[in-house]
This record gives structure tokens, sequence and C-alpha cells, in this order.
């Protein structure tokens, strides 16, 4: 099943058919901020850390982040439920089209939003135009900055380099970055399946945010099989996507309370 | 008057001139080809054309490309496993690196020629499952003792199999030719 | 054929006869001088360089050096972290220096282009003078776009060129628009700079020697003024001519489609295109002004080319695009208003009493509120220093508008979580050293070439004449094209 | 042409300079050849580009969570849960996950090294033939009973090593210590348990079963005790019940993590908690009708409405959620612990489980099972303990002190000076991975492996009633030159001979543990079953670990708690301050977090700030005291002070300030210190020195807390109060937030 977005347009009623193929629940009722997914993803992906002063300055690197606002004043004052923000991996995203030489595709195979890093020139515009503001940039090399190393006879050496996963490419100052939805994984899991002879069953596989939850609150898996976990889940009453009304067809379904 | 200052290259020694710069920047250049094509500098002359004509087959040595990305190079105690029982090896020069790795428990420091950059994801599982023989990229071995890449390994090249061995099959073609096939 | 010359200021009934030539005196186009004269005179300001020339241009030199070449450099080799650009301000202060360069640049080719088109003639003397301003912008434009990119060294990528990859552009991308239509421009403009220039450089080789001589000799592509040379020059400049006007008008409006095809809020209105343009001719017409004020006070012989006149016209035009300029603005900002919109409603709050409101308000004010109170007076806009002040203050305040509507704007997204306001950095010397090269260029052109189109002039005045009806003088026009 | 780069050096998981460049082609221009050294002997289970996966035990805290870590070509990729271990499921909290930046810390100490107690550390390496002799001497020729161990919080296989060492000499038991276990009051959780429950242990509150948590003060989300078991619990309650959302609410002054998930927090003053419990109990008690019990007949709710400063309306209507609840639960922790009548707070709480009469039952108040070769609860010293220790030290009859697994210097409040302690003792040796304050101040470092490279098991202390051991492997081999404590110990003891041979008669670490494990082969109610001791050492590590298939019960009585008569006096505050001062740890640093720099990039969940500390205050006392965010502070109690920037934190007690335990070393490694950057655009406060001068990250929040206790010996680490003072200088805090989008910090009224 593929929809051709460009061809049906922008407005037409084909968020159904355009459910796309991987998707996400995220159940904020459970979800209690810990963070722990937003480490497993900086260390699943290789993200960078960027430092006290830049981190301050908007430039952090991750992924996924955990938002909270405020309501009410004290002492009725609620703290808003935990709301991780991460690439919506949108079925019509804005992202795309405005990348000048194809560094932002969608793949057609997966459903997914990519970002081919070794494309990317560093114009930004996608990021401009995320409504999510979930991609973050490569300001510099924050994985070679100097003082992160040590000088081992007259060579710099970065022991925290030995963590990388070389499953995923380390990217370099002047690049683009997001969210891949560990498609790592994915590739990893249909290849294996793919060996043995099987389709890629629910739950074999799930991404690094989702494995490491501890409230179970993330599932990852096929939205459209409807049999799947993350189907079953997305489809709940109290399922809510964000910013739906521009058109995005969010992958990402966000349980709310009640 | 444009004539006029480029009179000079009118003149028969002017033409010379001029042929002579182009020639040595064309040889410049070409030399600049030539060092970039250079095989690298292996720590022994590893002949592939003699194990291979002795039967040996490719997956003997570099097993990793059944299973997973990376088909490895072999431990020198699988050299040692075969070697040991040739009388040559410990008298052939060539093979005297060899022989004192062993001796020392040290392993070799050997450049791999087929190379793609970092941000490739390349497996060569799914490359053999498909039926691809290792000389369809690798060239044939039985010629080369170092082995040499036959062609540039480039995402054209990639791309013109995978457009070929997906002609008909719109599905397949889109996942051979997706951006997150092999890069991410 | 004789018509009543558009810009003067009509058959005015006068008696004395002797004070009305006088009077007409007062204009270039009345004011004729021999020709050899006035080419002297055109070589002349070319030549005259004081040690205040050198030493403006000395320091420029050096702030090009270290803001531009080596602050690049080394942004470069560091990465963007050294400017202000973060999240959500993933565009910062150089994209406001290529809108604004654009901006600029439009004030040229809306002088040269569409004034000739129109026959104004009170452009004579200053239409090389603007159209030097837009390729220099132009420039400066090319530049910081490139200064924007994270990875300038792949910037070729954005070429169609053939690769083994078999990768194109994005074609969907108004980036890729943008690209298009500036190289369009800048190749545009230049010929349509170059083409006037001819018989200029023609003139300049005939009263030149030395390296000066064989310089113009190469330019001037061998122009002799003959009948069948002007001919062909003739109608290639009218070509050049009605053929950059849409090109001018698309460029800035591709370079608000940047922004209006954005999911920004704030940004995706519909009215942008037109008010980008506006805008671009606003700061432009201010950045003339400022121009020729500054060559009337520092060339030699040039306030016999540039009169009061020509800041009168000038000052009549940019009441106009201010009054043009004003509607956009409010088109723009009042339909936002209403929308009401969340995310809108947000923006403007934040514009209008945030940390940033100062500007905003500096900008309404430059921009919409002063200029026209003062430009409505003759006697302010036929005082060249005062018109020369507005230019500034215009451009201020077109420069405030740009970056309200980049970094500013881009504070505020529809995810409150990331809001964060924009610091500029190490982007401020390069913003410098972008402004110390326009300069720079343009010194070293008004060494180089004569700054006063002098065939256009002579054209003019030869054209002119006053002829006597009755007891009256009337200026008249012979269209002898 | 090419940079050198060998696959051993990736191997030895070492030093290689051009394995930076290797893997940072990235997205570069790759070098057109690399090289590479393949295995000499390839190990038989590895295969190339393929993962090879070790179960372990997660030493970020004490746990004892499993963990998965994929390792390739020798170095250790990711860390995950260990899916099959009782206790977390395949999950990990944030810390777990980072524990690889531990791992490859540019900041470890690599070799032993001759300390003699100074700043930084020690140039010189020491070989290891020395070291063990030095220990063996040490052993040897020192009186037994001068002999101190002090040891981490964890119940590990080196505690075990250590006990039976000092058991065959007669030197005094090892002091197992740590910041986390302090500021959970494990003392007062087991005390409370034996008062209340009849049994002592550490209580295990069943949450997942229940639909009413009342919680106070237990940060059961972050730190406390075994946060991923805790959340799992959580998730349960709240979704994993179809017939009911579970309701959770919380006391606390400030609003925690936890406080934020529950869907009513009630602020309360400190101190306060026991009194607000007994009043619940007695108004549920008057609700149903029934007869009211004992322990909170003489509670005036009256009285404790006006004490918390909680409305009595909203004391009744949390009765009556209690009394409308099929399965309420009450948690004790926290700050309510920490406070003079900390003691008193527990017993109070657990009275109300008692009135639920959910003692031992699903959804209620259990006793977490001893591991499976545990013979009883061996629990962590409590502060009034330390501070026993620590006179001990003072007094010289300790001549040399071991240390491993803590950083009392760090850990434990300044004011029981750890620290000048130290300096009473002849002869200090630190087993520290990491050059840690205690580690600095030794006269020698024998480092340790990291956690990933060493052998071991774990007990799990509670989060699960299976009874668990969590089996420990090394996933790589070691980055450096150290070596395992327990190899030392045992080739010390080797080397000793006479009593301390006997004692440890083994070859290496390993033959150590496989007899601490024998007990366990043949045992069928386990994780596996094995007939000898090697293949059930090896399942053990496949596996990793042991557990009981079946979870444990023990029927507990609720008589005990209810029918007594329960003092809960008013808290005791030293100071004169005008803030009650409440440190936490921090969710995301915990004890020893603050030298990876991936945990000081997590943002807070709360206030979202990163790498710093800073100091919550209410935004209305903010204003009365003219402080605005960043302003640094002085917080001064009685027995010290510190500084930190101001966070306007509007879900506080305006009584209340509040401050993260975590940051403030004044060593540990360059993630957990600052420096001095050339870049000064943000405003952080300028500060003399040369650039790339190390100070210290944010402030300690210890080095205020008095020498106060409670009833059980835990530290009243709640039970200051303070004053603050504004300094002038300004901190810009980073945090993830937005100031603008959620504080409209910048527009002209609050909100937008």
């Amino acid at each position: 099943m593929t929809v051709d977005l460009n061809l049906v347009g922008a407005k037409g009623a084909i968020a159904e058919a355009a459910e796309g193929k991987w998707g996400m629940s995220i159940d904020q009722d459970i979800c209690t901020g810990c963070q722990a997914c937003v480490a497993a993803c900086a260390m699943e992906n290789n993200i960078s850390f960027v430092g006290e002063e830049d981190a301050g300055y908007g430039r952090s690197q991750h992924w996924i982040r955990i938002e909270r606002f405020w309501e009410g004043a004290y002492p009725e004052v609620k703290a808003t439920p935990f709301q991780p923000m991460l690439c919506q991996q949108c079925g019509h995203a804005p992202c795309e089209p405005v990348c000048p030489v194809f560094a932002t595709p969608h793949s057609e195979a997966e459903q997914l939003n990519l970002q081919v890093y070794n494309r990317c020139v560093g114009t930004r515009y996608c990021a401009n135009n995320c409504p999510y503001q979930v991609r973050s940039f490569n300001w510099r090399d924050y994985h070679t900055i100097p003082e992160r190393g040590n000088m081992v006879n007259g060579t710099l050496v970065f022991p925290l380099h030995n963590q990388f996963n070389p499953d995923v490419t380390v990217r370099r100052r002047g690049v683009m970055e997001k969210c891949t939805f560990c498609i790592q994984r994915i590739h990893k899991a249909q290849d294996k399946a793919k060996s043995e002879g099987r389709e890629v069953e629910d739950g074999e596989f799930t991404t690094a945010c989702a494995q490491a939850c501890p409230a179970n609150a993330i599932t990852f898996g096929r939205v459209d099989h409807p049999e799947s976990l993350v189907s079953q889940l997305t489809h709940q009453k109290r399922g809510e996507k964000h910013l739906e009304e521009l058109n995005t067809l969010p992958r990402v379904t966000y349980l709310k309370e009640g | 008057m444009i004539r006029k200052t480029f009179e000079w290259a009118l003149s028969p020694m002017g033409r010379i001139a001029v042929l002579i710069a182009a020639l040595s920047l064309f040889s410049l250049a070409a030399f600049g080809v030539y060092q970039s094509q250079q095989p690298p500098e292996q720590p022994i002359q590893f002949t592939h054309k003699l194990h291979v004509g002795l039967g040996v087959q490719c997956l003997y040595c570099h097993p990793g490309a059944l299973r997973g990305p990376s088909p490895g190079l072999p431990t020198i105690s699988k050299c040692w496993g075969c070697h040991q029982q040739i009388g040559k090896t410990q008298t052939s020069p060539l093979l005297k690196p060899m022989v004192d790795a062993m001796a020392k428990g040290e392993g070799f420091t050997w450049v791999p020629v087929a190379q793609v950059p970092d941000f490739v994801h390349f497996t060569h599982r799914p490359h053999v499952a498909a039926g691809l023989n290792c000389e369809n990229c690798h060239g044939d071995m039985t010629q080369v003792t170092i082995a040499v890449n036959p062609q540039v390994m480039n995402m054209g090249w990639c791309l013109n199999c995978h457009k070929q061995k997906a002609a008909g099959d719109e599905e397949k073609l889109t996942k051979l030719t997706d951006c997150g096939t092999c890069h991410y | 054929m004789a018509v009543a010359s558009k810009y003067l200021p009509g058959a005015k009934q006068a008696h004395d006869t002797h004070h009305e030539e006088e009077d007409h005196k007062q204009y270039l186009m009345f004011d004729p001088k021999p020709r050899g004269e006035m080419n002297a005179m055109v070589m002349e300001s070319m030549h005259t360089t004081s040690w205040k020339f050198w030493v403006v241009f000395g320091i420029l030199s050096v702030i090009v050096a270290v803001c531009f070449f080596y602050a690049w450099g080394y942004m470069i080799a560091e990465g963007l972290w050294v400017a202000g650009v973060m999240r959500p301000s993933y565009w910062g202060i150089f994209l406001v220096n290529t809108v604004f360069w654009i901006g600029i640049s439009h004030a040229g080719t809306f002088i040269s282009a569409i004034l000739r088109v129109f026959k104004a003639e009170f452009r004579r003397p200053f239409t090389r003078a603007a159209e030097l301003m837009t390729t220099f912008g132009l420039i400066q434009a090319g530049a910081s776009i490139f200064m924007h990119m994270g990875r300038v060294w792949l910037s070729y990528w954005m070429f169609p060129l053939p690769n083994e990859r078999q990768l194109w552009p994005n074609f969907h991308s108004p980036l890729m628009w943008d690209l298009l239509a500036i190289t369009t421009y800048v190749l545009g403009s230049t010929m349509y700079l170059f083409l006037p220039l001819i018989p200029d450089l023609a003139m300049a080789r005939d009263r030149s020697t030395g390296w000066r001589k064989t310089f113009y000799k190469i330019l001037a592509l061998g122009f002799r003024g003959t009948e069948g040379e002007w001919r062909h020059l003739i109608t290639a400049m009218n070509f050049f001519a009605f053929a950059i006007i849409p090109v001018m008008f698309s460029v800035h409006t591709i370079v608000s489609w940047d922004f209006a095809m954005a999911m920004r809020p704030g940004w995706s209105s519909t009215v942008y295109g037109p008010y980008f343009v506006l805008g671009a001719l606003h700061s432009g017409m201010g950045a003339v002004a400022v121009v020729l004020f500054i060559m009337r006070t520092t060339m030699k012989h040039m306030d016999y080319f540039i009169r009061k006149e020509h800041f009168d016209a000038l000052g009549k035009l940019m009441l106009m695009v201010t009054f043009a300029y004003t509607y956009f603005f409010f088109n723009d900002y009042i339909v936002q208003w209403y929308g009401g919109d969340v995310a809108t409603d947000n923006l403007l709050h934040w514009l209008e009493e945030g940390p940033m409101a100062w500007m905003f308000f500096q900008m309404v004010a430059f921009n919409i509120i002063i200029p026209p109170l003062l430009l409505w007076s003759k006697k302010i806009r036929q005082t060249p220093w005062l018109l020369a002040l507005i230019g500034i203050m215009i451009n201020v305040g077109m420069y405030w508008e740009r970056y309200i509507i980049i970094p500013v704007t881009l504070s505020i997204n529809r995810m409150p979580f990331t809001w964060k306001l924009f610091e500029p950095r190490m982007d401020v010397f390069l913003t410098i050293g972008t402004f110390s090269m326009f300069l720079l260029f343009y010194m070293l052109a008004s060494r180089l070439i004569p700054l006063i189109p002098v065939w256009e002039v002579q054209e003019g005045q030869m054209a002119h004449s006053l002829r006597k009806v009755g007891k009256a003088h009337v200026p008249t026009l012979s269209d002898f094209e | 042409m090419s940079q050198k780069i060998s696959r051993r050096d990736f191997l030895k998981l070492a030093t290689a300079g051009g394995a930076t460049a290797a893997v940072l082609t990235g997205c570069g221009p790759a070098s057109r050849y690399v090289t590479r050294e393949p295995y000499v002997k390839m190990p038989e289970y590895t295969y190339n580009g393929l993962s090879t996966y070790y179960a372990t035990t997660c030493r970020e805290c004490a746990a004892g969570c499993g963990l998965i870590v994929r390792t390739m070509q020798g170095r250790a990729i990711k860390a995950e849960g260990n899916p099959a271990n009782p206790v977390n499921l395949g999950k990990t909290c944030a810390r777990g996950q980072a524990t690889l930046q531990g791992l490859y810390n540019p900041d470890r100490v690599e070799a032993p090294v001759k300390q003699a107690r100074q700043q930084a550390l020690a140039a010189e390496a020491m070989n290891w033939d020395d070291a063990t002799q030095l220990v063996a001497d040490a052993l040897n020729n020192t009186n037994p009973a001068e002999i101190a161990f002090l040891m981490g919080t964890a119940s590990d296989h080196l505690f075990d090593l250590v006990t039976d060492l000092t058991n065959a000499i007669g030197a005094p038991a090892p002091v197992r210590f740590g910041a986390l276990s302090m500021f959970e009051s494990r003392a007062t959780l087991s005390k409370a348990a034996e008062k209340s429950l009849g049994q002592a242990g550490l209580p295990y509150f069943d949450l997942g079963n229940a639909d009413l948590v009342i919680s106070f003060g237990a940060n059961f989300l972050e730190t406390w005790l075994s946060p991923v078991a805790y959340t799992r619990g959580f998730a349960k309650m709240r979704r994993g019940n179809s017939k009911k959302r579970g309701y959770m609410v919380h006391f606390e002054s400030q609003m925690s993590q936890t406080a934020a998930k529950a869907d009513e927090w009630i602020p309360l003053l400190p101190g306060t908690e026991g009194l607000v419990a007994l009043a619940l109990g007695r108004l549920v008690a008057e609700a149903t009708g029934g007869s009211v019990a004992r322990v909170f007949s003489t509670v005036d709710v009256r009285e404790v409405s006006i004490q918390s400063g909680i409305p009595l309306e909203q004391l009744e209507h949390v009765a009556s959620l209690i009394a409308e609840a099929q399965a309420p639960l009450a948690i004790p922790g926290g700050q309510a612990l920490g406070q003079t009548n900390g003691l008193a707070n527990a017993e109070a709480i657990l009275a109300l489980n008692a009135l639920a009469d959910n003692f031992g039952k699903p959804g209620g108040a259990l006793l977490s099972p001893l591991a499976p070769n545990e013979d009883t609860y061996h629990r962590p010293a409590n502060a009034r303990e330390m501070k026993d220790f620590i006179a001990k030290l003072n007094s010289g009859s300790v001549k040399v002190l071991f240390v491993h697994g803590v950083n009392p210097i760090f850990e434990l409040p300044k004011a029981l000076g750890f620290a000048d302690a130290l300096a009473a003792v002849p002869t200090v040796i630190s087993f520290a991975t990491f050059p840690d304050e205690t580690a600095l101040a030794s006269d020698y470092i024998f480092p340790d492996h990291h956690g990933l490279e060493a052998w071991g098991y774990q007990r799990s202390a509670t989060g699960t009633m299976q009874s668990a051991l969590s089996g420990a492997q090394p996933v790589v081999s070691p980055m450096y030159d150290t070596r395992s404590t327990a190899d030392v110990l045992i080739e010390a003891a080797r080397l000793a001979g006479g009593k301390l041979a006997e004692a440890l008669p083994f070859t290496d670490e390993v033959a150590f543990i496989q007899s601490k494990i024998a007990s366990l082969i043949g045992r069928t109610d386990g994780s596996f079953v094995a007939p000898e001791i090697n293949s059930f050492t090896s399942y053990f590590q496949q596996h990793g670990g042991w557990w009981k298939t079946a979870a444990e019960s023990a029927v507990l009585s609720a008589a005990g708690a209810l029918n007594k008569n329960l003092n809960v006096n008013a808290a005791v505050f030293a100071g004169e301050g005008e803030f009650f001062f409440v440190p936490f740890v921090s969710p995301t640093l915990g004890e020893a977090g603050a030298n990876k720099p991936w945990l000081q990039e997590l943002p807070d969940p709360m206030t979202t700030v990163m790498w710093n500390t800073w100091v919550a205050i209410n935004p209305e006392t903010a204003h009365e005291l003219n402080l605005e965010n960043d302003d640094v502070v002085k917080v001064i109690s009685e027995a010290g002070e510190v500084e930190a920037a101001v966070y306007l934190y509007p879900a506080i007690h305006p009584g209340v300030i509040a401050m993260p335990f975590g940051q403030g070393h004044t060593a540990y490694g360059r993630f957990a210190m600052a420096r001095l950057l050339e870049s000064r655009l943000v405003g952080l406060v300028p500060r003399a020195g040369e650039v790339g001068d190390p100070f210290p990250r944010g402030a300690n929040p210890a080095d205020v807390l008095g020498a106060y206790f409670n009833e059980a010996g835990d530290l009243a680490f709640a039970g200051m109060k303070v004053k603050i003072e504004k300094t002038g200088e300004k901190q810009y805090l980073s945090r993830l937030e937005s100031r603008i989008g959620v504080y409209g910090e910048g527009l002209p009224q609050e909100g937008h």
C-alpha cells in the first residue's frame, strides 16, 4: 500500500490510508519522566553531548526530550503529564520537501522520514520547518573536542569513542540529525527474519527508548498490522496525535490520562 | 583586440609552450589518479591466485560473509592450521612474517581493499543470500595476488546493480533504492 | 516628436525669460557641458584620490580580511557553533544579511530598468551607482547564504550536476528555486550593469594610459561608437531592461517563499511575495540615497551630476514606496492577528511585548511612521544629507524587519517547550565583514569604473531643450531613439 | 597515506588514537585505506561483524538490576536490561543506560598509584606486584583490630570476601555505606519493619496490585531503593489493572518527580508526615464506622491540620479516598524518614497499611526476601554508625583503612568530618576506579576494574519478591592496568600466609565466587538447575544470576502495628534559619553519576536543569526576598554553607528550599568538574583563574547538613533550617525547557 501524497494532495482524507508502517504509542499516564529513554537513545545512536554552555543555549542533541509544563499556582499547582517528544515520522512531513539536496527523503519502503547524513549540506531548513522541533544540528564536532580526550604518547585519544555503535553513523559538524525510529534495529530484525524465511514478529525487537522505558510507556511496532500491540494501543480512545491539524500524519500516538 | 592579446600563442614557440603546459597538466592529473588507484601495501604478499587455485573456498577464510555485515579476515591461527603442515612455510622468505608473528603470538595488520565509507551500512549476508558470488563484486581472485578492486565501489555502482536486480518488481525496487536501506 | 518632460516642473507661467533660463539651469538636463569637458570631469573624479580614501580603504581591507575571510574560515573549521544559531532559531543573522542584501540589490534594477523603461529622465546620472549596488549586494547575499550552510564545501550538491549517484537536487525545495532565481539575477544584473558601461569604458580607454588603458581596452570590447554598435547596444539594453524586471520581482518573491512556504507561525503568509519586493525597494531606495550623498560629497565634480533635483525625485520615489510598503505591512500583520491562531497569537504577543519589542516598534517607526512625515516636505527631500539620513534610518528599519522575521520569529513556534531567544555571536563579525566588503568593492569600483554614465547624461542633454512657445520657455524632450 | 589502525587496539579497548579517526570519518572524508588486524585467535563464540551479548549486573546503584551488554569486537556498545532478572525485567533507568560512560570514561585510574594524599591524581604508576605486597604487608603487619574496611552499599561478593577475611583474622566487620542508603533511610525502614511487621528487613511495597497509593515523601520513581522495579509497579497500578485506574496521592513539601506523577500532590511542612498519617488513620477509622485503633486514638486531627498546613477538608478528602479504596497502600520514604522523628513517622505510615490490613498481601506492604545465599539481612551502616566509625578513625585506633566503592568525603555530610578523620589514619588504601575525592585523599589507589570488566554477584535487596542473586561477569577485557580488588585481596592473603591464606584459599576471584554460589547447585526452585559447579557457573553467567521462580510470601501480622501507643513527636529542626532545607538525590545523577557526561546532559525531570545544581524556591518567597532565576544564593546552616543558583520552582512549599544531591565534586574527573571556558557569552559567572582551570560543578548540599539523626540512627537530612543570602552574582542555569514558553520569562505577565 503506497500513497503518493504528492498526487493525492496535502488536504485529502488520506490519513487512514497513509497510516504508515512503523509507529509508536506513548502512554503519558504512566510516563514518569525518568529520562531513561533519553539516555538509552543517546547510547544507542552515538548522540554527542554538548556541555553545559551549549546545552543551556538550545544546542543539546537529544533526539527525544521530555516536556513538562505547569498548570495553576501553588498550592493547586500541577505539572502537566510528562510528554516525550521525538520525531513523529510524519507520513506527510514538512521537513521533507524543503531540503534542497534530498537529505531528508521519505522512505517508501519503511514509511519513515530518513536523514541521510552524508547528503546533508546543513541548510537547516528541515529543522525550521519541523513543527515538533525535534531535529538537532551538529553545531560543531562535539565528539572530538580536545578536552574530552587524553594525551597518550603525543596522540589525542578519546576513550569514550569505544562506545560508538557501529550500526549508526557518527555525525560530524554541519549535519542535521534526528530520531530514526532506530532504523538500524529495524533493518537488523528484518534481515534476521528474512534469513529465517519469516516475517518480523510483533515485539521481536523494539527501539532503544521503548526497550529502556521502566514503565513500559513506549510501545513500538507495526501500526498497519491491526493485531499488533501498538495498533491496539493507538486506537484507544485516549490516543491523541500532536499537531494533527497540520496534516503531518504523525506516527506517534500519545495516550492521555483518564 | 582579443586576438592581439593571445597573439603570442599563435607563434610556433607559443604553440609548443601551450602544448607543454597542457601535457604537464594532464600528466600531473594522470599521476594523481594512478597514485590513488595503487593497491595498498600489505604485510604479506598473499597470493589469492595460489590459494584459490588450491581449492580453498572464499568462505573458508572469510566466513562472516554468510552471516552478517563483515566477511572478516582470517585469524593467524587459521593460516597456521594449514601452513604448519607445509614444509615450505619454514623456509620461504615470503612467509617469514607469518612464522615470526605466530611465534610471538601477534596478528597481522591487513589493509582491507574493498571498503565503503562509514556512512554506508553494507551487509554481506543479503547479497550472498540473493545469489551473488564473491567474484561478482570482488573480481576473479584466481587472477590476482593481492586483492584489488575490479571497479570503483561507489553509489552508482550499487544502484545500477540494485536496479537491475529489481527490474519489474516495484516493491523490491522501492526497497532496494530506498536511501534508508544503506544510509542511517 | 517632442513631448513635455515628465519630471520637469511643467510649463510654469513666467515673465522674465532670462530668469527662466537661469531657473532651468539648475536641472542637469538643461545645464549641458561640452562632451569633452564632461568626459574629463568624470575621468578626473575617478583619478582624484585623496589620502583619506586610502585610509578608509586600508581600514576596510583589514576589516574584510579579519571579519570576513578569517572569521569565515574559522567558522568553517570550527562549525557553526561560533555563530548564534541554535534550536529553535536554526536560521540566524546570515540569512538576515542575505535577505537584506538582496533587498539592497533591488534598487539598482528598479532605478535602472524600470525607470529606463518608463523613461524617467532623472534616473540618468545615477543608474550606474544603483546597478553597482545590485551586483555588489548580490555578492554579499550569495556569500551570506554560503556562510549559513553547515557544510559549505559540499554546496555544489545544490547544483544539478550529473553524478554517478543518480541524484538530483530537490526541485520541490524553495531553496532550490532561490538558488536558481538568485543565480539568474546575478547573471542578468551583471550583464545589465555591463552593457551600459561599454560606451563609458570606451570613453575611459580613450582617455587613459598605462595599465588602465589595457584594463579598459579589454573591458570595452573594442567599442568605437559607430552607428551600428550603438544600435546593437541599445537593442541589447532594451532587451535586458525588459527581461530583468520580471526577474527582479521574482527573485525577492522567491526569497520570500523560503519563509512563506514554511510551516511556521508568522511565516506562512500569502502576502509575503509583494511584501518582500516592496521591502526590498524600500531599503534599496534608501541605500541609493546614501550612496548618492556619499558620492556627491566625496568625489570631485559630482555636484554637477548629482543635484537637488535628483534627491527630490528620489525622495518622492521613497515616499511612494513607503506607502506601498505600509500597505503590505498591515496586510501581513493585521490578517495574521485577526486569524487568531494560537501559534500566531503567541508570536505577535512575543513581538509586541517580548524582549525584542523595542526592535519591532523601532522598525515600525523607521519604516512606516517617520519616512512619510519627513519626505512630505520638499525642503527635506532636497537636502541631501537629510535624505541620506532618512535612507540610513530606513535601512536600519529594514534590517530590523528581516531580523524580526528570521531569528526573532523563529524563537516562537508550535512547541513552547523549545522557545528561545536568539543571541548573535560571531555572526556579528561576519556581518561587519560583509558590510565592509560591500563598501570596499564600491570604493574600488569608484576608482576603476566611471560611476556616472556619461553617455546617458549626454544623450539626455542632447535630447532636452527649451523651446519658446509664445513668451514662455517650454522644456521639451526630443525622442531620437 | 593512511592512518594505521589496528584492530587489536580496539580489542584492548584502549588507546589507539587512530580509532577516533576511523569512527569519525563518519561523515567526513574517509581516508582511503584503514588497516585492520584480525584476532590472533578468534574467541569461538565471536563472529565478524556480529555482536556478542553478555549478562551482568548494573553497579550504578545497589538495586542489583540485571544487564545485557552488547559487545562488538571487544568493545561494549550498549547496556540494556536483562529481561530475565526479576528485579528489572529487562528495563533500566537512565543511570544504568549510561554505565558505559563510566567504563569508557576518560578519567579513570589507569594503574596503581602511590597517591600520598595529594590534590590531583599522581602521575607515577606502581606495579601490581608491589601493590599486592603492600596490601599483604598491611594485612599482615597490622593488629587486626586496627584494620578497617569501608565499602559501598551493595551486598556483593566482595563484601562476602572481606567479611570472610575479617572474620578469619578477627578484624572488625566491613562497613557498608553510600549516600543513596543515607537518603533512603534504610535503617529506619528496617527498624520500622521490625517494629510493625515483626521482622527486620527491607519492606517492599507492592504498588502493582494496589489501587490507591498514599506516598509520604517516598521518591520511589527516582532513586529510592529500586526505582526500576517501583516504576514498573507504578505503571501496573495505573494502567495494568483493567478494572480501575490506580490513584495516587503524594505528601511532600516539594513536588518531586514522583509527586508530579501523583494525581494529587499535597504540600505539607516537613516533619509532620507521621502526624498526617495518624490523622488519616483516625479519619478513615471513623468514616468506616469501626473502632479507632489504639495507635490512632491519641491524635487530634484539627491540630494536625494546623501543624502540617494541610486544610482539614483535604485530609478528610484523602481519608474518604482511602476508605473507598479496595487496596490502599501507604509508603513511607524520602524526607518523611529523614527527620528526627523519622522512625515514628515510618511506623505511623505503616499503621495506615495495617489499618487497610494489607500486610503480606498483594498490593500491600511486604518484606523483601533474603537473597539466595544470604542468611540474615545485612543493612548498610546508618549515619550514626558512620559517625561512630569516624570517631574511631579520629581516635587513631585504625592504622589501615581500605576504601572500596564509596566516596565518603563527598557523600557524607561535611559536619561528620570524614576528611579530617582520614588524616588520623596512617595508611589509607583506596580501590577506586575513578579519581574521586576519597581516592585522592588516600595514600594509594589500587584501582579496581569497572563493573563491566569485573566478575561478581550482587544480592538484590528489594524490588522483587523473588529471592534473587544477580551475577556479574566481564563483558570486555580491562581497558587499563587495573586489577580486581577481590583478586588483590586473595593474592595478598596468599602472600601474607597464615590465617589469611587459610581464610581465602582460592586461586582467584572466580573460584571464590564459585565457592559462594556452590550452595545453590542442585536447587530446583530456581531459574535453572545444574548438577555441578562448572555448568552451574556457566549457566549463572548466561542467565545473569540465579533466582527463585516463585515469589516468597511471609505471613505478617498487622496487630503489632495497630495496637500500640505511638508518640509522634514534633520533628526537631537544627539551626536558626527561616527555611526548611530539603536535599534530595538527583534522579538523573544518583550518588555517583556526576562523571558521566550523558547523565550530566540529561535534564532533571522537574526543573530540566543540566550540568549544575540549583536551589528550588517558591516564586512568591523569592519575590519577597527579591530573588530572581539564576541569582546565586548562599545557603547557610549551622553546619556550613553552599552557593548555588536559584530556580523559581512553582511547586514547593513557600517555607522550604530544596537542593539536589549529586554535584559539587572537587575531584572525580573532568565531567564532574566545570572548567573555565574562553567563551563567556552566556553569562556564566566569571571566575578568577586561568582558562581551563577546574572548579566544582554545582554545589553539594551535604555540606550544609548537620550531624542529626532519627531514632533509628539515620541522618535527619531534612531536619535542617537554613537561611539564604543573595550574593549578587548570577549563574546561568542550563535548562532544556524554554524559560519563555514554560514560565513566560521576558513577557510582561506570567503565562500567555
